[in-house]
């Protein structure tokens, strides 16, 4: 298969730092590439510098279907949907129609195209409303209304469920991927949402601090991080060093398999000595943050009553629910760049 | 007082009258200041927008000289114009003063610092993802600033009125260069000026309340046109 | 004003006058004199005769120096002036382009002004109802020719700019001696000297019957001070520094001439 | 072309030479109109903040009236504001035609239309919900208007110098309530007017020179103080 | 415990659309009220309603404890943190001092006291940046640090966490819950994640339509919805109706708690018949649309591979993870308005 977009050496620069650095990335055609990173990484910077957007000072190359492309060509394939939904003055249908518009789509010809597009986002009884009388999550669907309308060969989503409610949500995952799986176009979705990553995109980028740091079949980036920041990143946000665990490799845990006891039954798995730092009632359960002698170490479940700050505690975790990390070297941390272009699941 | 009353009903008097010498001031007086609007927009709206949207060198120094620029004396551009175009001046040979094209100048040097420090700051005050988001959904740059135009159609539109005011409204430039010729270079300002040397007061102020329902057409027009596709006021 | 000039305001008068009598820099020369011998502010309204004389009729002056004496009569029969003293003359000269297309050098006036409506040259026409515009009309008139058409050309501005616009055009026109001598703007003096071409200034003092706000003492003061010796004096001396000649001719107390 | 650079040259000698008639005019000149720009920003910034931000009744007459306004020919508004202070006029018994009072008072009503036009148009642009948020966050409905007023400083400035510009450049209504009295009355302009008609076309430009140049002043200090608290450009 | 904030008959209004409707509601000094609902509901326009914030046309009344108060007391005691996080021009340092300033607070004070609160958020590094150029997440933070800088004794926050990582969110939800319990500040929160309602609030409040269709506290709510919508709106997205269940209640499950099958297992539970409508594969999952005689049922879970649209199959759900619901009868749709104050917990 084919890599449909892809970079090369790509840096964006601004204010003499670079925000991000990205040697080698490629998306077949018709795969979905999600893209995971904490706020300020970088991943909306990757998107507008892909699409050739923006005001940033951008080198290297940007590629479409293998060849390098301008802006000009890249404008023609491409559909963005920004972080915050952009509307132009003017009624919701008019917006709607706005992308095919701006693509010189005659006026009757893309509001026709674009209405099953504001039902399918479940607004289209709006049509006719102001589009600056929206409300949050409403705006957001208009917004992906108009760049789906555009039946584009790239599209690049800037996480675009991040306002709508729950429900819709769920239900726009499974409608969406059945749209894309009939359509010939390649996605690159941004997410803070390890769960639509794992409905959506075939595979998954783990960005940091401007730099991918893992890139490969969704599954296997969320289950087994290459780091601890690629760790922290897909929630094992509890790190076990060698020094409280006596083994050799870096460990780490979600904080919903640490559990806290007073006692030290012993058994499989790894046990931590700690103190209690601070006891949190969340609803649901109860987090308990344990000091230890390299690090704190969040915990979270059910129980932790009898637990106040400064109690000593064994934090246990089942061996099945530890990942090793490889060592965090500055060296290896392009390590996960891919050799080869993702595919299309 | 009974001046201003008698300015209004001479003023009336003289449109419904068809009066032909008033009705060709007014239509000479709208045809110099539509045209150098609308030179001071095709030079104007450029360089705003562009002293907006990206930073080149000396982008400072053209909003400096462009808010300095609607300082700008009629007189005296009147003068420089007047300068330039006599007979012994670097433009003599085309034998422009005291035409109308010579208005036409003035006119456009007045409105285009106007244009420029308006338009500027009109664009600057757009979402500046605005551009983005446009030509994320595929819009040549072309088509993306039109939408970006669109979206600040309002302090656009101030813009035009404040140039077109301005030109419209001036008399040192347009006596100046015009010569304020009967029949060839008088219009509405120069018109009024001359009735008030004559001391006909009333006439006067009926050119002046003529030369503001120009203004209210020219802005009617305008708005119009703005909310051609325009959404019901916020 | 500001608070220095404040106790004077109290003794301020208006002085509407013609563009020409300060445009040619006289009542700069004058009006000094006339504040330090009387203590009288004179705020100058330097605008058209015609103007001049409307704001005369509607009380906002105290009192007029203009140079349109059919005008003058005119107004001066309506009664709400007081009175009108002769005050100096120039004369108006009639130039043009050096070639003279029309010949009118040296001819009489109304010959002159026969010769140009004929020739087809340009003439250029004040139309302001200034008082030079009031004396050529009335030159067209004894020539008995009706101006009108292409050649005939207004401009409704000031002698200044009208003379600009006669040399660009190369064309003719009426001008007052002064004005023509400070801004000749590359025309040639033609025709002068003929008794139809004399330029006569009055001083119209106003009464309260145009206004009540209308100050006559003001008026009178000026109007005795402006025919007064130590005035006329100064009137004979003026520009002939710079023009090697007297640009008025003080002419108090002699009587009125014929036209 | 060679009167120009005379007229650049006087421009310099007569500052440099220390003129003290010049210094006069000039002085007289920037109070005059920045006076007349604080009215008209007095009145006009409330006004058209309220015509931007709010949907009183009429809201959309006083819009236009302030965009038709624009086109206020300078000469129309000196003789209407000098029949209202004529001594036969309502207001004569104050005694202020040919005062710098009067002066003030026609380029007020000129700049005023420019204010509230320009200010509109700047304040509809900034998004709706700042207003909201910065009351969210405890503002009182004053702290909030100022908030707005700093984040749509770009424009407001540039319609503050659209006002200035315009009064400061304008002749018409100077000439005809001031009288252009030397040593009262006379500003740049009208000594410019003056100079021009006296034939003295070098001295006219020097004094349009000088004008621009107070322009350009107003337009520094009014951007230094506009970026007082301001950021790195975008 | 006395009411903090409430309202009585507060109706907004826009061009003739009644936004929104609430009797009653009252929330306890020192607690937290969740607002859920789907978009459009009106979460923001309640917020905004609450604070008297905004150009609607809004009746009823507000009580700031217990007494009717105008937009001037309100805004003293209010600080709300908008849907999208609305800076101004100028630096993160500044931004972040603008609650205090524009409460009259000196310069020096504002920024000394603001900047533990950027710092707590993460974003104590962007002091000097100039605001407009933050990520999507940074400037929600920066929004966030400026609202509690005030230490307001009402909080409004509107989707608060939107934007942010996974990983920070988790860790914002334990400060924030700390936080709040150290200050006598009561909540109101709009989200659309009943894990941040279950974590943070005391009661949840379920607005749908404008109208809140039930009220009381969040474990409740959540789990024990009391009509169709309320149901939809906590995840019980699947309704199952009289005709295909034989039961005389209306019943409600959530799609991972329906198994499909292509034979009937006699055993406990309920079983609808079937035909699979679609098949959509979601990364860790597949989910089955199947179409039953009153409505459409989404499956969600591992499996579902043998099957294709047309299939005739039989949905299952076990008895303990369908809730009964009471009729969706319009006149009931206040039925769950609060007869006393929401409790802080
Ligand atoms: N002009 C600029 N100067 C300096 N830094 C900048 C500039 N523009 C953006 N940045 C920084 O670049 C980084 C990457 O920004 P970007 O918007 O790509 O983040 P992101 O990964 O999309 O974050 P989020 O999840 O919050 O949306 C951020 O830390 C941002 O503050
Ligand atoms: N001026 C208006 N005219 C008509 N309808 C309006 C107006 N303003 C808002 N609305 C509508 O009111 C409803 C409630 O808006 P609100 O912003 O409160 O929704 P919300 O519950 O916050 O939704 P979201 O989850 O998308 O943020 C929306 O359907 C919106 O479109
Ligand atoms: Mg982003
Ligand atoms: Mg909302």
């Amino acid at each position: 298969m084919t890599s449909r977009i892809g970079c090369r050496d790509l840096r964006v620069v601004a204010r003499g730092r670079e925000l991000l650095h990205v040697d080698r990335l490629d998306v077949a055609a018709g795969a979905v590439l999600a893209v995971l990173g904490p706020n300020g990484a970088g991943k909306s910077t990757l998107l507008r510098a892909l699409a050739r957007l923006g005001r940033h000072h951008v080198t290297g190359e940007v590629l479409l279907d293998g060849s390098p492309a301008g802006p000009r060509e890249m404008r023609r394939a491409v559909a963005a949907v920004l972080q915050r939904p952009i509307l132009r003055r003017g009624t919701v249908t008019a917006n709607a129609a706005a992308g095919l518009r701006l693509r010189g789509v005659g006026r009757a010809d893309a509001v026709r195209r674009s209405v099953p597009w504001l039902d399918a986002f479940g607004v289209g009884h709006l049509g006719e409303r102001d589009a600056r009388t929206l409300s949050g999550g409403e705006a957001q669907r208009v917004a992906l209304a108009r760049a789906l309308a555009v039946a584009p060969r790239v599209l690049l989503l800037d996480e675009p469920f991040a306002g709508l409610d729950a429900t819709t949500r769920t239900d726009l995952l499974a409608d969406l991927r059945a749209v894309l799986d009939g359509l010939d176009t390649t996605t690159v979705l941004v997410t803070h949402d390890r769960h639509e990553a794992r409905a959506l995109a075939t595979d998954t980028a783990l960005l940091v601090a401007g730099r991918i740091r893992q890139l490969g079949p969704t599954e296997h980036v969320l289950d087994r991080p290459a780091d601890a920041a690629c760790a922290r990143l897909v929630g094992y946000t509890n790190l076990l060093l060698p020094a409280v665990t006596g083994r050799l490799a870096v460990l780490a845990a979600r904080p919903e398999a640490c559990r806290v006891s007073t006692e030290h039954h012993d058994g499989d798995g790894i046990a931590v000595m700690g103190t209690v730092r601070r006891v949190v009632p969340l609803g649901g359960g109860t987090r308990v943050d344990v000091d230890t002698a390299a690090g704190t170490l969040a915990c979270l479940g059910p129980g932790g009553e009898g637990l106040e700050p400064g109690r000593a505690v064994v934090v246990t975790v089942a061996e099945a629910d530890v990942r090793v990390l490889v060592e965090d070297d500055p060296a290896l941390a392009t390590c996960g760049d891919p050799a080869d272009v993702v595919h299309s699941g | 007082m009974d001046v201003l009353l008698d300015g209004f009903v001479q003023a009336v008097q003289l449109l419904l009258g068809g009066d032909a010498a008033t009705w060709a001031i007014t239509g000479l007086t709208l045809r110099i200041s539509l045209t150098a609007t609308v030179i001071a927009a095709i030079v104007g709206v450029p360089l705003g927008a562009a002293v907006a949207l990206t930073s080149f060198r000396g982008r400072r120094v053209v909003l400096a000289a462009a808010n300095t620029g609607m300082g700008l004396p009629p007189v005296v551009v009147g003068l420089f114009v007047t300068v330039l175009l006599w007979r012994s001046g670097p433009l003599g040979a085309f034998g422009l003063l005291y035409t109308p094209t010579a208005m036409i100048i003035a006119q456009a040097v007045i409105a285009t610092p106007i244009v420029v420090a308006l338009v500027a700051a009109a664009v600057q005050q757009v979402d500046p993802d605005f551009l983005v988001q446009m030509q994320g959904l595929g819009a040549t740059r072309g088509r993306a600033l039109a939408a970006l135009f669109g979206e600040a159609r309002l302090p656009l539109l101030a813009a035009a009125m404040a140039a077109f005011g301005a030109v419209v409204s001036e008399v040192g430039a347009a006596q100046m260069v015009g010569g304020n010729l009967a029949g060839e270079t008088r219009v509405l300002t120069t018109a009024a000026v001359l009735a008030t040397s004559r001391g006909e007061f009333a006439l006067a102020i009926a050119f002046g309340l003529i030369l503001l329902m120009i203004a209210f057409a020219v802005n009617l027009v305008l708005t119009l046109v703005g909310q051609r596709q325009a959404v019901p006021s916020r | 004003g500001s608070p220095a000039a404040a106790p004077s305001a109290e003794r301020s008068l208006i002085l509407a006058t013609t563009t020409s009598t300060q445009d040619s820099g006289l009542l700069d020369d004058l009006l000094p004199a006339f504040t330090a011998d009387t203590g009288w502010q004179v705020k100058t309204v330097a605008v058209g005769s015609g103007q001049a004389i409307e704001l005369g009729r509607r009380g906002e002056a105290d009192v007029l120096l203009v140079h349109s004496p059919d005008a003058e009569k005119k107004f001066v029969a309506e009664g709400t002036a007081g009175r009108r003293l002769l005050v100096m003359h120039n004369d108006f000269v009639l130039v043009g382009p050096p070639a003279d297309p029309a010949g009118i050098r040296g001819t009489g006036v109304a010959d002159a002004m026969t010769r140009i409506a004929r020739s087809g040259a340009v003439f250029v026409s004040r139309g302001d109802d200034s008082g030079t515009a009031a004396r050529e009309k009335a030159l067209w008139q004894q020539a008995g020719v009706t101006p009108g058409g292409e050649w005939y050309q207004e401009t409704g501005q000031g002698m200044g700019a009208t003379l600009r616009v006669a040399a660009e055009k190369a064309g003719y026109t009426l001008s007052d001696r002064a004005t023509y001598l400070s801004q000749s703007a590359g025309l040639t003096l033609l025709n002068e000297g003929d008794p139809g071409l004399l330029n006569v200034y009055h001083v119209i003092e106003m009464t309260t019957k145009a206004g009540n706000r209308v100050q006559p003492e003001a008026g009178a003061a000026f109007a005795d001070w402006i025919t007064g010796p130590a005035a006329q004096q100064r009137i004979g001396e003026f520009g002939r520094a710079q023009f090697a000649q007297p640009l008025f001719v003080p002419d108090a107390g002699k009587p009125e001439p014929v036209p």
